[in-house]
């Protein structure tokens, strides 16, 4: 659900779950994509492989 | 191309063997799947579920593996968040069964609900007031978080480490694996909660209602706790498992006891307040509902034992055991206390998923009995399967135990 | 690309993050979602033009008016009528679920058939319309070739009076039989004792909704007696507007639905009814609580008088006084002797007191003497043709159609007389014995029943000793039936020649049974017929019309319609009344007016067509408390004492003794006291000892009684303590079944000496301890998986026993016994 | 969430006269039949029939001859809204997929089939088995000929989801459709009544609008016999029941001892 859905609701209940929700989904997102940034660039040379 | 058998310097079976061992769990899967493709083909007139029981088997089995699957965020979160580097050797152990239980839940909740392939709407056309809802966003969303979580630990196998690509993105994931356990222990402690607050919120249903703090009823905090007791003691009940059939140590008891401890003072918390909740509960809510504490309990077969087996067989007696360090050191009474606490946690979500459908509200209305057919056990059991599967082969060609090699050194 | 397994892995891992990307998985989702909410085989009903219709329900012999919501073509939705006068609002369950009786092509013929297999076996043959009238008309007239048309039997369900019925009766006198057979009804009952104690021939009649104290001897008020639609709502009315100014009492042996929301429920033991009638009676007698005037000016054979012969007669009164006291009654029924006296009291006192009798539905034939008996309460307490009683009406001025005449192969036929003895010395009040058609045919080598025409029946599963009925039918050597759906006897018949069923068909409804004014209901086709079904008196007309001279000459009409116009001469030329109500008044506030009422027609045509459109003629007038002149009988009074009775044993008696006569009629009193009401004890033929339970069939109002199938809807209604897949319930007193062992839902034989039959036991406090009651209306072995082998027909077990007197069936004196299995 | 239960224009309700009720079962019938429900082969299996009203029998318990039978019919309750913003119907609330929602126009509990996922919290939720979920595809066999009685106004259902009483809804519809088409923007009383009130031959139920004092329901809805099935479970039901049989009354909701007020 998004807000243009029409079920929809400008109320608090709406605002904080949806509102989590999509916060919870970027910060993996983000997560995953800074993972993947950061393994592309690693491949192309421009950042240091860590090594263990 | 090497067998992945000797990787890490670990030694493993033989693939006759190891094929051999997965023949019954196969069979388990193949009932399973010839149950669901029945109740995807014909509908769920295949099982004995009802308008009476509209949450079965299935639901209990769900709400069981997702307690017990718990152990593989609140491990996260002790081990990445809170720190306690002793439980990194059991990290990925709890991971894989966590990602076990949750994926084999979902996969249930697909088969159980009526139209699986509207199963979308839940997100597209959410009501954020159900507790349900809650629970079906924090479950997806921590299943996502638990494959990430995964992920590394499959491309440490030994094959995918030798693609650059592959070990640089699970290292990359790797490090900041405390984003994610962050995350998911957010996700996990809201749909923990509100799968309680599912029960709780019930309030036409004086055997399951339950007030609360805001919108969650105090099942919401309960259910979190007592999947936070019993999900460890779980993981702990996995490893044991593996290293009774393995024949070999795997996890240092220093990890094992660690995650016990914490048990036993999680589940002691747990069930303080799941005293005070019942009394309170049965002093404000059932007789506001014109009812008294004992008569939900002559119903049938349902009577006081239940709660004698919930909060005293499996509940104060595990506790008190754990409790005691020199008695949870004992590996015998470590495994008896962990069933037991399972076993009790498993009877917690029975009792209020089908003895508050059993128990009629209504005074005129009866009790009905209810008993699964056998397409209902071939969709719980294939979970049970799935997972002996699915850890048996991430035992076999992942490292899922850090610690083996240096437990086991290699004898030549 | 060097196609090896990492690039192959690349490629499968790029191809699904690819397709991703893309909106086809989405349009995927999207689109199987839509296709779960158009799931083809989910009908989808054609939308159209909605429109009503009105007519009139023939389900059951109450005759409802309804109305039909249609959408072009079909129909889809029966309600209740408020312009007719019968029920002023919605019918009952039966009627309501009516639409799945017309529409149902497993249980109905779409056309048709003859038997190709053997009998029962369901397995017939299309044939065309041309052929099967062939087929029946050849072995009519065949039968009056040989010389024996009275061969040929009819057995017939429909309602008593109505046109279909006549025509029916009028093929077979025109042919040559006398074997006219009916299905019998508690109008019977009520038609004999209406002709022994009043003279009249009209239908029992009671003014319900005038009285204030009503006093229901096993009516199924809200089991379905009379007309559901008008009895429920006047049910309505008493606990509404009119609450506390009705009272009503039930006695029955069951805490049935009318029992239990009945202001008081007297329980008797089963069987007794007739019993505590009398013993209120008597209580009337001793505290002079019973209208004298009436007693004295307009009836006979209350007190003692001297007979022509010199013989002192006892009289009514001194029968009461002998046997009917309550400490005895309270020994026969169960009922405290207080009781009978209090309620004794309160039924005297009340203003307008209404004994009601007839059992269950009043499908049931009852017992002659205990109708008479409930009568003769009613006369104590003056309720003949009073406000609020029972009121005497004579026959409706529906034309009969001329005089049948015979030919000389038909007199011949004619004079053979009937079978089954109605009429006789032994049956002198009974019109038809269908009950004796078995013994009749299987005592005998060579049967003297050719060819049965069954229309509207179905004898094999509604009367008892249906076993007997099968024998019978396996003999016949051919049997017609005109049913429109698949029952059990259509199954055993060799040619079917499928009927409209009730919206399709054009109907009267003569006098819905019970309503105190007179009312004839037109129900008129709402639809096309949907299969290749014809109306059954159209069939008649054509099948007598292609038996040549001789019988077409007694039918000149051109189809049913004609006939059915015929018989409206009478009442457009001589019975002033209504085509239309509004349904502002009902009809029983103004009736008092007397005979005050303007005919709303002119001419028989005009009255036709206003039939069309209002559906029913009704007169809602009647001269209340007239009854000089008003009684036909032999005295000209209200009769306590039968004096045709007594006529009938005197003509006997010159044949061997009255007892040895009253002894064939089955009665078990002696003297006097045969011709007057009395209580005679159950005989059945199980000895107590082996059969210690007595059997009572009970009818519920969400089940079809007679010939008619149920809904299924109506099977969402029923408990599962009433019907439990294939098996009915049993209700049993907890403390029999303890006595017994039995437990609630175990599987129990119900053996009586006819048969047995399986169902399970349900404990109910509301049973007589020592009763078995079983629900009729279920376990059919025809019909559709919604019907077929759904609980018990206990008809399979009841005795074939013979009431006393009236020789129509006994419903309520099997025995049985129960073993668990 | 902060309206009441009265804020909204209509409140559509029933009271049940169950003095008046002979538990023929008509409004059942008429019920099924108007909102085509399917019948199955066999309806005994009562945890699996559909039955939107359905029909409780209920026995005071007294043996012989003091027995007495009497019954519930029990359509969905539209629950309302507890006026205190902590919650609305019991289903509603708890429906993932927002298949059934309060209406706050007329006070009817809506359910919308083809939205429903079929996940059965709400027949949890509901503690008077108001809902059904449809175990089969509705049962119209083709060449049998079920399917010509059909009505166009309510859809037939297909397995998976849950169905449950609309008061009708398709009624109101129809009548506001009349009304504006005679330009009329309210509609009368009896204008809009479901298929049970219409059905039933004793005339023990009524409909109406709870909101208008004009409605017959409204008045007998505060009449001292009026009660409502567990009315202290405080799920708001608008649907009324009158008794003045204390037996009946009290099976209507749960008391502690002594808890309970007869009537006299």
């Amino acid at each position: 659900m998004t807000p243009f859905s029409f079920e929809w609701q400008w109320n608090i209940d709406y605002l904080l779950f949806m509102g989590l929700l999509y916060l919870a989904l970027t910060i993996v997102g983000c997560g995953v994509g800074f993972a993947l940034l950061k393994t592309v660039l690693q491949l192309f040379g421009f950042m240091r492989e860590r090594h263990f | 191309m090497d067998s992945p058998t000797h990787s890490y310097g670990v030694k493993r079976c033989s693939p006759g063997v190891f094929f051999l061992w997965t023949l019954p769990w196969l069979g388990i899967l193949a009932w399973g799947g010839l149950s669901a493709v029945l109740c995807l083909w014909k509908g769920l007139n295949q099982t004995n579920m009802s308008n009476v029981f509209a949450f079965a088997l299935w639901i209990v089995f769900d709400l069981a593996v997702i307690a017990l699957g718990a152990g593989a965020f609140f491990t996260g979160f002790l081990t990445y968040i809170v720190g306690k580097k002793e439980l990194k050797d059991i990290i990925n152990a709890a991971v894989i069964i966590g990602f076990i239980c949750y994926s084999g839940a979902m996969a249930m909740l697909g088969i159980d609900i009526g139209q699986p392939l509207r199963g979308w709407f839940i997100f597209w056309h959410a009501n954020v007031h159900s507790m349900l809802v809650e629970v079906s966003f924090c479950i997806t969303c921590y299943l996502m978080v638990l494959t990430i979580e995964f992920i590394p630990i499959i491309l440490e196998n030994r094959t995918l480490q030798k693609v650059r690509e592959l070990r640089l993105f699970g290292h990359n994931l790797h490090e900041i694996m405390a984003v994610f356990a962050a995350t998911g222990t957010f996700l996990s402690f809201f749909h923990q909660g509100s799968l309680g607050g599912m029960f709780g919120v019930m309030y036409a249903r004086p055997f399951a209602a339950r007030g609360g703090f805001y919108i969650w009823p105090w099942t919401f905090f309960l259910f979190v706790l007592s999947a936070i007791a019993a999900g460890p003691l779980f993981t702990i009940l996995c490893t044991k498992l593996t290293e009774f059939i393995t024949r070999k140590k795997l996890v240092p008891d220093q990890a094992v006891q660690s995650l016990a401890k914490i048990s036993a003072w999680l589940l002691s918390l747990y069930l303080v307040f799941k005293f005070i909740d019942t009394l309170g509960w049965a002093n404000s809510l059932v007789p506001k509902a014109g009812l008294r504490f004992m008569d939900f309990y002559r119903e049938g077969p349902y009577g006081f034992w239940m709660v004698v087996a919930e909060l005293g067989i499996c509940g104060i007696l595990p506790a008190v055991i754990l409790m005691i360090p020199k008695v949870r050191q004992q590996q015998g009474w470590l495994i008896f206390a962990g069933l037991l606490t399972c076993a009790g946690i498993v009877l917690n979500r029975f009792v209020f998923i089908i003895v508050t459908l059993a128990i009629p509200v209504m005074p005129f209305d009866r009790f009905w009995s209810y008993l699964p057919t056998w397409q209902e056990w071939g969709v719980g059991l294939a979970v049970v399967g799935y997972g002996f599967l699915l850890f048996s082969a991430a035992y076999r060609y992942l490292p899922v135990f850090p610690k083996e090699p240096e437990l086991n050194p290699a004898a030549d | 690309m060097e196609l090896n397994r990492r690039n192959f892995i690349k490629f499968l891992v790029g191809g699904v993050a690819g397709i991703h990307v893309t909106p086809l998985p989405w349009k995927l989702t999207d689109d199987s979602a839509i296709w779960t909410q158009n799931w083809p085989w989910v009908p989808v009903p054609p939308e159209g033009a909605f429109a009503t219709e009105s007519t009139v329900c023939t389900l059951c012999p109450g005759g409802c008016g309804i109305e039909v919501r249609k959408v072009d073509e079909r129909t889809v939705k029966i309600e209740g009528r408020t312009d007719y006068p019968v029920n002023p609002g919605g019918p009952c369950p039966v009627g309501m679920g009516g639409l799945q009786l017309l529409c149902n092509e497993d249980i109905r013929f779409t056309r048709p058939m003859k038997r190709v297999g053997p009998r029962g076996s369901g397995d017939f043959k299309d044939i065309t319309w041309d052929e099967a009238m062939e087929a029946l008309r050849g072995r009519l007239a065949g039968l009056r070739e040989q010389g024996r048309p009275e061969a040929l039997v009819a057995i017939d369900g429909s309602p008593r009076g109505s046109t279909q019925a006549l025509l029916l009766e009028r093929l077979l006198m025109s042919m040559g039989s006398s074997n006219y057979t009916r299905i019998p009804s508690a109008e019977d009952t009520f038609w004999m004792a209406g002709i022994l104690m009043q003279g009249n021939e009209g239908p029992m009649a009671f003014d319900l909704e005038n009285a204030d104290f009503i006093l229901s001897f096993g009516s199924g008020l809200l089991e379905g007696w009379g007309a559901p639609g008008r009895v429920l709502n006047a049910w309505g009315m008493w606990r509404g507007e009119q609450k506390g100014k009705t009272r009503i009492v039930q006695v029955d042996s069951r805490a049935s639905n009318t029992a239990s929301k009945a202001d008081r429920w007297v329980a008797v033991k089963p069987g007794t009814e007739a019993a505590l009638a009398l013993g209120l009676a008597h209580v009337l007698v001793t505290k002079n609580l019973y209208d004298r005037a009436f007693v004295r000016d307009h009836a006979f054979g209350f007190e003692p008088w001297e007979s022509s012969d010199g013989k002192r007669r006892a009289g009514f009164k001194a029968l009461l006084l002998e046997k009917y006291a309550p400490s005895k009654v309270s020994r026969m029924t169960g009922v405290p002797a207080a009781e009978i006296e209090r309620l004794a009291t309160d039924f005297a006192r009340a203003r307008a007191p209404l004994a009601l009798c007839g059992k269950g539905k009043g499908d049931l034939n009852g017992s002659l003497y205990e109708t008479m008996a409930v009568l003769a309460l009613n006369a104590l307490v003056g309720g003949i043709n009073r406000r609020g009683g029972v009121l005497v009406h004579d026959k409706l001025p529906l034309d009969p159609f001329a005089a049948v005449e015979a030919d000389a192969i038909a007199s011949a036929g004619l004079r053979k007389g009937r079978l089954d003895g109605a009429g006789s010395a032994t049956f002198p009040f009974a019109q038809s014995l269908v009950n004796r058609l078995p013994e009749l045919v299987l005592k005998s080598r060579s049967t003297p029943v050719d060819t049965v025409l069954v229309l509207a029946a179905n004898p094999l599963y509604t009367l008892p000793g249906s076993g007997a009925y099968r024998r019978m039918f396996e003999k016949v050597p051919f049997i017609v039936s005109f049913s429109p759906y698949r029952d059990e006897t259509a199954m055993m018949a060799d040619l079917i020649l499928p009927d409209h069923v009730f919206l399709e068909k054009l109907q009267d409804v003569v006098w819905p049974s019970g309503l105190q004014y007179p009312l004839v209901g037109l129900s008129r086709p709402v639809i096309e017929p949907l299969y290749r079904t014809r109306h059954a008196g159209d069939v008649l007309i054509g099948l007598a019309k292609g038996l040549g001279e001789g019988v077409a000459d007694n039918f000149p009409w051109e189809n049913f319609e004609e006939a059915l116009k015929e018989r409206f001469k009478g009442i457009a030329e001589g019975a002033p009344g209504l085509t239309s109500f509004d349904g502002s008044t009902p009809p029983w506030e103004t009736m008092a007016s007397g005979g005050d009422i303007r005919a709303d027609y002119e001419s028989l045509d005009d009255l036709w067509e206003k039939m069309q459109s209002g559906g029913l003629w009704f007169r809602p007038a009647h001269a209340y408390g007239v009854r000089n002149g008003l009684f036909k009988t032999p005295t000209g009074r209200f009769e306590f004492f039968s004096t045709q009775i007594e006529l009938a044993l005197e003509e006997q008696s010159q044949h061997g003794g009255t007892d040895e006569v009253l002894a064939r009629m089955g009665v078990s009193a002696r003297g006097d006291e045969a011709c007057m009401p009395h209580f005679e004890e159950a005989s059945s033929g199980g000895d107590p000892a082996h059969y210690p339970l007595i059997l009572v069939p009970y009818e519920m109002i969400n089940l079809a009684s007679g010939w008619i199938p149920s809904p299924p809807f109506l099977f969402k209604t029923i408990f599962d303590n009433q019907l439990l897949k294939q098996d009915s319930f049993v209700e049993l007193n907890p403390e029999t079944a303890a006595k017994l062992n039995l437990r609630q839902g175990q599987r129990v034989m119900v053996e009586s000496p006819a048969g047995r039959i399986q169902a399970r036991v349900s404990l109910f406090e509301g049973a007589a301890p020592g009763a078995a009651y079983l629900p009729l209306g279920l376990g059919h072995t025809a019909y559709d998986e919604f019907l077929k082998d759904k609980g018990a027909n206990p008809n399979e077990i009841i005795e074939p026993a013979r009431d006393p007197l009236s020789g129509l069936p006994a419903w309520w004196n099997t025995r049985v016994r129960l073993r668990r299995i | 969430m902060e309206k009441g239960p009265d804020h909204g224009k209509h409140r559509y309700g029933m009271v049940i006269d169950l003095d008046k009720c002979t538990g023929c079962g008509t409004c059942a019938v008429a019920c099924a039949a108007e909102n085509n429900v399917s019948v199955r082969q066999d309806e005994s299996d009562k945890e699996r029939s559909i039955s939107w009203m359905q029909i409780f029998k209920i026995t005071n318990g007294k043996p012989y001859p003091d027995t007495e039978v009497s019954y519930f019919p029990r359509p969905c309750m539209h629950c309302e809204e507890d006026g205190h913003g902590h919650h609305t119907s019991p289903c509603v609330t708890v429906c993932v997929a927002t298949a059934t929602k309060l209406d706050p126009n007329s006070g009817i509990v809506s359910q919308i089939y083809t939205r429903c996922i079929g996940c059965r919290y709400c027949q949890a939720a509901c503690p008077y088995k108001a809902r059904y979920f449809n175990w089969w595809d509705a049962y119209f066999p083709k060449g049998k000929g079920l399917d010509r009685y059909l009505t166009p106004e309510v859809s037939p259902r297909m397995r998976g989801v849950v169905e449950k009483c609309t008061f009708c809804h398709h009624r109101l519809m129809r009548a506001k459709t009349r009304a504006y088409a005679e330009d009329r923007r309210e509609i009368e009383e009896d204008e809009y009544i479901t298929a049970c009130t219409e059905a039933c031959p004793a005339q023990a139920i009524t409909f109406g609008d709870l909101n208008n004092p004009k409605h017959r329901v409204s008045r007998l809805a505060k009449s001292p016999n009026a009660f409502r099935l567990l009315e202290r479970l405080n799920t708001k039901p608008k649907v009324y029941y009158l008794s003045t049989k204390d037996w009946v009354r009290k099976l209507a909701d749960n008391y502690l001892p002594d808890e309970f007020k007869p009537l006299s």
